[in-house]
């Protein structure tokens, strides 16, 4: 297991959350490389969807960076967004993947330092947890273009 | 050439071309009106350029600062005349006549590719002057030089015939004369930047003599990537790794020593700490750094910060002390330096593999000439004169200065004074008539909706920042193998000009349809490619940037195999996606050309009055019931200067202009909209009825607050108060302070302390400006001043030196072992440490002044931040977009700072970002449309099952049922967000450019690796 | 509209435990808009059974399509090319679409992936609540537009029961007590009088309790 | 007289009568029936039997009765609507009747929800209303409610529930007339602790003279404890307590608290029979009918009247 790499997808939001992960490339802050960033323009545009074909397509940890509470440049996107992932973690469970897998942060613009940090401890807690049980070898559906 | 006249009959000179003169330029173009840039060099850049990374990013700044050297709307007006200076000039009626002296380059600039062949074969020929080694890589300055050629000094060639043949363009112009050239300004904007002092004459350095003593710049260019060692660190003498470097500080500055200047040249501290700081990041412990230093004097935003990051983090020695010497150690290239810690210790000796010496700032000779051309009054410095509340304007109307030639100062204050001058020069050239700005004409879009992708990628090394860590050329390869990938390439500096050039015909010559740039944040860089594929006939939305650098080599130093593996992946999650990107419309509203001004202290009255007179609508905003802010507390200034005239006055015009509506008693509360489009809500009188305010541009200028820490008996004592009182008390109290024996001040209250760890930069020279003052109206007076560094930077320092000849006695103190202060009746008794002669100094004081300086008003910055949402800095200030190059924007577009609001600083400073707030908002107000982006969400009315989800789910109720009975989203009013397109129960909604497929396809992308 | 909720996952496992390749059904009507078994749904429930399988080391192949409305055979039409490349069917629309799924592919299993509550309204977003129980025989005239059938809880013709306290139902203080609506209602009217008037002994037959109902329109037929 | 009902002569002779109410058990132990109803004895005029009281599973109201009928006294059938629809109910009525029980109380019962079996489906054929003028119209025009005739139709004299505490308050005196409308012959109202409140209603009741045309027994119930009290005001819907009674009874040391609970009562009957329009009283001591005699006594409305 100390073999072990887990993939990590991030989605980001443009305004908080991806800038904190530039901020914290030019403070030079590190973190493990397993995290992939997606930007996405808010936290609220994560569909349900991408964060579970995340999950089958074999991403051992997903996790949704939004603004602060409050500060969200769209509003509430991040509160929605805290919300479905909430409803997801019961669904990851339901599944048996376990809802620790996925988790909702929030950072403003300037706490590149946090996002370096979140980035580690979450590599770190997916780490222990091993490898995403579910790992697809290939998503096997195909939607079908009618109706 | 010769088109001029008839092309242009209103426009500016810029004269310099270093990164001061470059954003003066672009921020007239971007304003609308046009430019003449000249530098006497064959291309412009100036310092900045030979610096290998700046602080306290620690970024190489190019990346940031090139982009806008090729911003298209760049060509279309601002003319770039390199070997060039000004040879004569005359004024009437606030016009200049002007000759300019272009020496000739004897290459076709239209010709040359900078292939490099000349300098192979003629290496003598290519003309070629930074730092250190004068034969570094390409002979051009820095890679992305613009203008992107080579110049030849033919007077060196001795076959010219030989050398024509090998250049492959026929670039080379054998005969190519100096021209003359007479042109009209309207206004002129001074950058010609400063040089560096020589250290050769200050013989105690050695400088010259020992190969391995080198200049703060030198080192930088050893550091550099694009540098003589291609960014390796290695010595000049043995071309070996050295394990212990040393820096000395003020060499050639605060000193009045022959050869050296008097005044602090301000940037010193910082760039050694900086040097220091990547020395050691680059070679962890296998390096040792130190400092030689008489003040620390890192007042600028946050740099306190670095200061301590330097300290803890990095393990960098620093030693207060001025070295004695530095010599040879006996057979070795070894150099040992002697130096004196206190008093009465007796001096060490300590041996070092390299010394680096910060040598200041002097203006050049050429100056004082250029300044007698012009009529433009010099200091006694020889820097450019200015008037004491008029920061950037010369004792010369329509002759504005910025940067170095106005007092030595550090890059952020550079760029601000640039857009203060940019601004000032837009008022000369309004009266005139705006010059409408050409629009730029685009290529037809090519229709790629037919074809199969076929996708170029163009990975940058960026110098050090990508390739220092991972193999790009092992990323092209692997790009290259990608499916439908048609086209690899690196392109070193993607963002030069030269590069985007390039990519643009690649794209031509290939039949590209979509591109992925392997490079930097999209944030930054993502219009700039998206307006170099458009040239190219693509549209813009067919562009993916993979963040190989702000995300990936930045963040994963210490491991480079796992840093390229995810660059391939990155890469390869860009071109899946790119692949099923298509091209969007982009949707277009007029542009509401007022402007919001929060704050109605010096800043906030300065950028409104500045935009009234340019003809704009200003709505000045102010929470208390007057304006003025703490400048209305303040009697003079350092220089002695009245500042409640001053005030007087700008409050007068401010309230009595026709194009201001000053809203006293006001609080914002609700905020939204974008740039040209903001509704802003406020609350508004003692009665606090609401109102809504449209408009396009907002400017902060919400000021500071005076800091009062609860220290030292303040507020407890009367003989207790801060430098802010005693200015006062000064000046309505003459006959108390005559009566006066001691007056005692202390430094950095409630400042650079845990509580507030910077410094408030305004403390010291507050201090020796009422020192100096006592000392008018009571010579006799004692005056004690306990600090901790004494941070008059720039000419400060001669006031600093004043007072110390007049007898001000100065001691330092450590913040472990602060003054014990305690009442005696009406007196103050003060007991502190004399740290040279170490004993105790126990004095009796009629006064105790505190520099308390300045804090950020923590409740009113975090309500507007909330409002605004606007990033503060840990201490409460608002933080720039880049606090480096763009330290007058702030990162949600549309918003600019002015003034202590930013961060502590003189109300000249103010003034200055005042000024350049104004001229930031001018270069946005120019256009007359914004364009709202294509990131909009759109409808498939098939799928739309008409739930009403997304109609309830928007944040600004966009989405409607329409009368076809399917959700409608007008794309105008639409922010882009994709919350309905995440909620949409039917997947019936796409937000563009982050549409399902593509996000799906960047996971695919990813996924592929572990499959 | 019809409201539906998706059933437990373990539930539709056991359902599909034997098959390796199964035909996912949405359907874009009511259930869509309820949030249960629209094409999002499809997706998450695709995602969902797919991982699961996974897990086991089992691999499901899972075909996803969202009609139009499942309830019309035209529509389920539209399963014909697909469905002899999977074992089974798992319908994501109420039961009338999962019986017409059914009906037409007589020799594949079909199974439902939701259950169908009632039909109901929305409250706001993400909350439905019960309106009507299709009894056959309207009464809405006569209690001001609230449905004692559906909403009392002891569906009461005549009145409240003693259970109602504080405008909500004995049952659940979450419910609020129809005859108190529907007396604040009459008042509102002022038509309190109507009140008095017994309503007789219902006639269920035009219910359920008649057994299977159907509506023929001679004119369309 | 309409019906055989002792009830309903007690009443016609302009006695206030006296019933009470005793559960049925959980079982087959129809001793336990003997040994309440004994208790009971010559200390009240009926005897109401509850029909899955609380939706909780009994022996039905039906046999109890009977058992209670066989020692010789007069049981009153309770019947909700909640486990029957109306076939079930007419059946039970002529078995009743053929039994000689011949005075019954028409609920539509509590909700399952609250018994032993929540799952179980709630019928809800019928209301109350409904329900009492379908025994109406059986004892009077003689036919069942599908309308066929009844060979020697039941004579039931018909009792309904009224609860004056429930809200809407002010729907509570036309719900009334509703019943009486409906046929209902007397009324057992929920019981009265917030006695102001009773007599608020008893005004509205008397304003449309339809204490004329029912007889009005007010319920009553006595507190074991605070405990009791606490609950009743809290969980059972309906139940209106007021804090003074709380107050009062949490007054008094625990051993003390049934005593005081038993003089409430007491002092409630006394107060309420001076209420023009309350025709008798309903105690319903839950579990703890030994105290019913007592209570009797002490309000005076001992002995009964030998009808």
């Amino acid at each position: 297991m100390d073999t072990f790499e887990p993939v990590i997808v991030a989605f980001c939001c443009h305004y908080c959350a991806y800038t904190a992960a530039d901020m914290a490339g030019t403070m030079r802050y590190s973190y493990p490389p397993n995290v992939y960033i997606i930007r996405v323009p808010c936290s609220g545009k994560v569909d349900a969807l991408h964060i579970m074909k995340a999950f089958q397509k074999g991403a051992d940890g997903v996790y949704v960076a939004g603004c602060l509470e409050g500060d969200c440049h769209f509003k509430t996107g991040n509160i929605k967004a805290a919300h479905m992932v909430a409803y997801l973690k019961g669904l990851l469970d339901e599944i048996g993947i376990g809802a620790e897998r996925l988790e909702m942060f929030t950072m403003s613009a300037g706490m590149g330092e946090r996002f370096a940090r979140i980035a580690t401890d979450f590599t770190e807690r997916i780490r222990k947890l091993g490898p995403n049980p579910a790992k697809a070898g290939s998503d096997k559906t195909d939607k079908v273009a009618v109706g | 050439m010769e088109t001029y006249e008839d092309k242009y009959n209103n426009r500016a000179l810029v004269i310099g071309g270093g990164i001061g003169g470059i954003k003066a330029a672009l921020d007239l173009a971007e304003g609308g009106k046009n430019v003449v840039l000249i530098d006497k060099a064959p291309s412009i850049g100036g310092l900045m350029t030979q610096l290998d990374r700046t602080f306290p990013t620690n970024n190489c700044d190019l990346c940031t600062l090139s982009p806008h050297l090729a911003e298209s709307g760049r060509e279309l007006h601002i003319d770039l005349l390199t070997l060039t200076e000004l040879v004569d000039a005359d004024s009437e009626g606030g016009k200049f006549k002007v000759t300019l002296k272009t020496s000739p380059r004897f290459i076709d600039l239209s010709r040359c590719t900078a292939c490099g062949d000349c300098f192979k074969n003629f290496p003598e020929c290519v003309r070629f002057t930074p730092g250190l080694d004068h034969r570094a890589p390409t002979c051009m300055r820095y890679p992305q030089s613009t203008p992107y050629a080579y110049s030849i000094d033919m007077a060196k060639c001795k076959d010219v015939d030989a050398l024509g043949k090998v250049c492959p363009a026929n670039a080379i112009i054998p005969d190519d004369k100096e021209k003359l050239l007479e042109l009209e300004f309207g206004s002129i904007i001074l950058a010609p930047g400063a040089e560096l002092v020589d250290p050769r004459p200050l013989e105690v350095y050695g400088y010259g003599v020992l190969p391995n003593i080198v200049t703060g710049l030198e080192y930088e260019r050893i550091l550099s990537a694009s540098g003589p060692t291609l960014g390796e660190l290695i010595r000049p003498s043995d071309k070996k790794q050295p394990k212990k470097i040393a820096w000395i500080q003020c060499v050639g500055s605060r000193s009045v020593k022959e050869g050296c200047v008097s005044y602090c040249s301000s940037a010193c501290c910082m760039y050694a700490l900086k040097e220091a700081i990547v020395t050691k990041e680059r070679f962890q412990n296998d390096i040792e750094t130190a400092i030689f230093y008489m003040d620390m004097r890192t007042s600028g935003k946050d740099y306190e910060l670095y200061l301590q990051r330097a300290k803890e983090e990095y393990g960098i020695r620093l030693v207060r002390s001025r070295p004695e010497s530095v010599e040879r150690e006996p057979g070795t290239d070894n150099l040992s330096i002697t130096y004196t810690i206190t008093e009465n210790t007796l001096p060490v000796r300590e041996n070092f593999d390299m010394v680096i010496l910060s040598n200041g700032f002097r203006i050049s000779d050429d100056l004082i000439g250029l300044a007698e051309k012009l009529g433009v009054e010099l200091n006694e410095h020889r820097f450019a004169k200015t008037g004491a509340f008029e920061p950037v304007a010369t004792s010369k109307h329509g002759i504005y200065v910025c940067g170095l030639f106005e007092a030595p100062k550090d890059i952020p204050e550079t760029m601000v004074q640039a857009s203060a001058a940019a601004c000032m020069a837009m008022e000369d050239l309004q009266s005139e008539g705006a010059s409408k700005k050409p629009e730029e004409e685009f290529p037809p879009e090519r229709d790629v909706s037919k074809e199969e992708p076929r996708i170029g990628v163009f990975v940058c090394d960026c110098g050090y920042n990508i390739a220092g860590l991972i193999n790009t050329s092992e990323m092209v390869d692997y790009a290259g193998k990608l499916p439908q990938v048609a086209v690899s390439e690196g392109v070193g500096y993607g963002c030069s000009r030269e590069s985007l050039e390039h990519i643009q015909q690649v794209i031509q010559e290939e039949k590209l349809n979509r591109v992925v740039i392997g490079g930097c944040s999209p944030r930054t860089h993502e219009t700039l490619f998206q307006d170099t594929i458009r040239k190219a006939g693509l549209n813009k939305y067919l562009v993916e940037i993979a963040n190989i650098r702000d995300q990936d080599t930045w963040v994963h130093l210490d491991r480079a195999s796992e840093a390229s593996d995810k660059a391939k992946d990155l890469i390869r999650m860009a071109v899946t996606s790119v692949a099923l990107s298509h091209p969007l419309k982009e949707h277009v509203l007029p542009m509401n050309k007022d402007i919001l001004v929060v704050g109605g202290g010096v800043a906030g009255m300065t950028a409104a009055l500045k935009l009234a007179d340019g003809g704009f609508k200003v709505y000045l905003v102010e929470k208390s019931g007057e304006l003025g802010g703490i400048a209305r507390t303040i009697r003079k200034t350092l220089e002695g200067e009245d500042v409640q005239h001053f005030m007087k006055d700008l409050i007068e015009r401010t309230t009595n202009h026709k194009n201001i509506q000053v809203l006293t008693k006001s609080m914002i509360v609700d905020h939204t909209g974008m740039p040209g489009l903001f509704t802003t809500g406020l609350q508004v009188g003692p009665r606090m009825f609401y109102r809504q305010i449209k408009h396009g541009v907002t400017i902060l200028a919400t000021g500071a607050l005076a800091n009062r820490p609860r220290e030292y008996l303040l507020d407890e004592h009367e003989a207790v108060m801060t430098q802010l009182d005693l200015d006062g008390f000064l000046e309505d109290h003459k006959d108390k302070v005559k009566a006066w024996k001691k007056v005692v001040m202390i430094q950095c209250v409630g400042s650079r302390c845990p509580e507030n760890p910077n410094c408030s930069r305004i403390c010291c020279q507050s201090a020796i400006k009422n020192a100096l003052r006592l000392l008018d109206i009571n010579p006799e007076i004692q005056i004690y001043v306990l600090y901790r560094d004494m941070r008059t930077y720039g000419f400060q320092e001669d006031f600093y030196r004043e007072a110390r000849k007049r007898g001000v006695l100065f001691f330092r103190y450590e913040p472990d072992d602060s003054p014990k202060v305690s009442g005696r009746n009406e007196r103050v008794e003060v007991i502190f440490k004399d740290p040279i002669l170490n004993r105790e100094i126990t004095v009796t004081t009629d006064c105790l002044a505190l520099s308390t300086g300045l804090v950020a008003d923590e409740e009113d910055t975090e309500d507007l931040a909330m409002i605004f949402h606007l990033p503060r800095t840990s201490d409460g200030f608002f933080l720039e977009d880049h606090v480096k190059l763009r330290p007058v924007d702030l990162p949600v577009p549309g918003f600019f700072i002015a003034g202590t609001a930013h961060s502590p600083k003189t109300i000249r400073e103010s003034i200055a970002q005042g000024q350049a707030a104004a001229g930031r908002a001018q270069t946005l107000l120019a256009r007359d449309t914004i364009n709202l982006g294509a990131t909009v969400a759109r409808v498939d009315s098939e799928k739309c099952a008409a739930c009403l989800i997304c109609v309830r789910a928007c944040p600004f109720d966009v989405p409607f049922i329409n009368a076809d009975g399917y959700s409608e989203i007008d794309p105008a009013k639409c922010h882009g967000c994709g919350i309905c397109a995440a909620e949409c129960p039917a997947k019936a909604i796409q937000l563009m450019q982050y549409e399902d497929d593509q996000i799906m396809a960047k996971l695919d992308g990813l996924f592929e690796r572990i499959a | 509209m019809i409201t539906a909720e998706r059933k437990p996952l373990d539930e539709i496992i056991d359902y599909i435990k034997p098959f390796s390749r199964i035909l996912l059904v949405g359907c874009n009507e009511c259930v869509t808009v309820c949030a249960a078994g629209g094409r999002k749904e499809v997706g998450l429930l695709s995602s969902a059974l797919q991982m699961a399988f996974m897990k086991e080391g089992k691999v499901l192949d899972v075909k996803e399509l969202t009609l139009e409305r499942q309830c019309d055979p035209e529509y389920v039409e539209e399963l014909v090319p697909l469905i002899d490349q999977v074992d089974a069917v798992v319908s994501m629309a109420c039961g009338c679409g999962v019986q017409e799924v059914a009906k037409r592919f007589k020799e594949k299993p079909v199974f439902p992936a939701v259950n169908t509550k009632f039909m109901g309204a929305s409250e706001r977003q993400g909350v439905w609540a019960e309106r009507c129980q299709g009894c056959g025989d309207c009464v809405l005239g006569m209690t001001g537009g609230i449905c004692p059938v559906a909403r009392c809880s002891k569906r009461l013709l005549n009145g409240p029961c003693g259970g109602s306290s504080n405008g909500k139902c004995e049952i659940n203080p979450e419910v609020d007590c129809a005859w108190q609506l529907i007396w604040d209602r009459l008042k509102s009217l002022g038509i309190e009088k109507t009140y008095e008037e017994i309503v007789p002994a219902k006639d269920w037959r035009t219910s359920r309790d008649g057994g299977p109902r159907k509506i023929i329109r001679e004119d369309l037929a | 007289m309409k019906t055989e009902s002792v009830l309903e002569k007690v009443l016609a002779a302009g006695h206030l009568a006296v019933t009470s109410e005793c559960g049925p058990p959980r079982g087959a132990v129809p001793e336990k029936i003997r040994e309440k109803a004994d208790i009971l004895r010559g200390y009240v005029d009926a005897i109401n039997v509850t029909d899955n009281q609380t939706a909780v599973v009994r022996m039905s109201s039906f046999a109890a009765c009977l058992i209670i009928k066989q020692m010789g006294l007069e049981p009153i059938l309770q019947m909700v609507t909640r486990d029957r629809n109306r076939l079930a109910m007419q059946s039970d009525i002529i078995g009743a009747y053929s039994h000689g029980i011949n005075t019954m109380l028409c609920l539509s019962g509590d909700h399952p929800c609250f018994g032993d079996h929540p799952m179980a489906a709630n019928v809800y054929d019928l209301d109350s209303i409904q329900f009492i003028q379908m025994v109406r119209k059986m004892r009077d025009e003689g036919k069942f409610q599908g309308g066929d005739d009844i060979l020697n139709p039941p004579k039931m004299f018909i009792g309904a529930a009224a609860n004056p505490f429930a809200d809407p308050f002010e729907l509570r005196v036309p719900r009334l007339a509703k019943k009486v409308k409906a046929g209902a012959d007397f009324i057992q109202t929920q019981c009265v602790y917030n006695v102001e409140k009773f007599e608020k209603w008893m005004e509205g009741v008397r304003e449309r003279g339809l204490h004329e045309k029912i007889s009005i027994l007010a319920g009553v119930t006595p507190m074991k404890s605070v405990g009791m009290a606490r609950y009743m005001k809290n969980k059972v819907p309906g139940m209106d307590v007021p804090d003074e009674l709380v107050k009062r009874i949490s007054g008094v040391p625990k051993d003390k608290q049934a005593e005081e609970g038993i003089k409430i009562c007491v002092e409630t009957i006394e107060h309420l029979r001076e209420v023009d329009g309350v025709r008798g009283f309903h105690i319903m001591a839950i579990e703890w009918e030994q105290k019913v005699p007592e209570i009797v006594e002490r309000a005076g409305l001992y002995p009964r009247p030998k009808i």
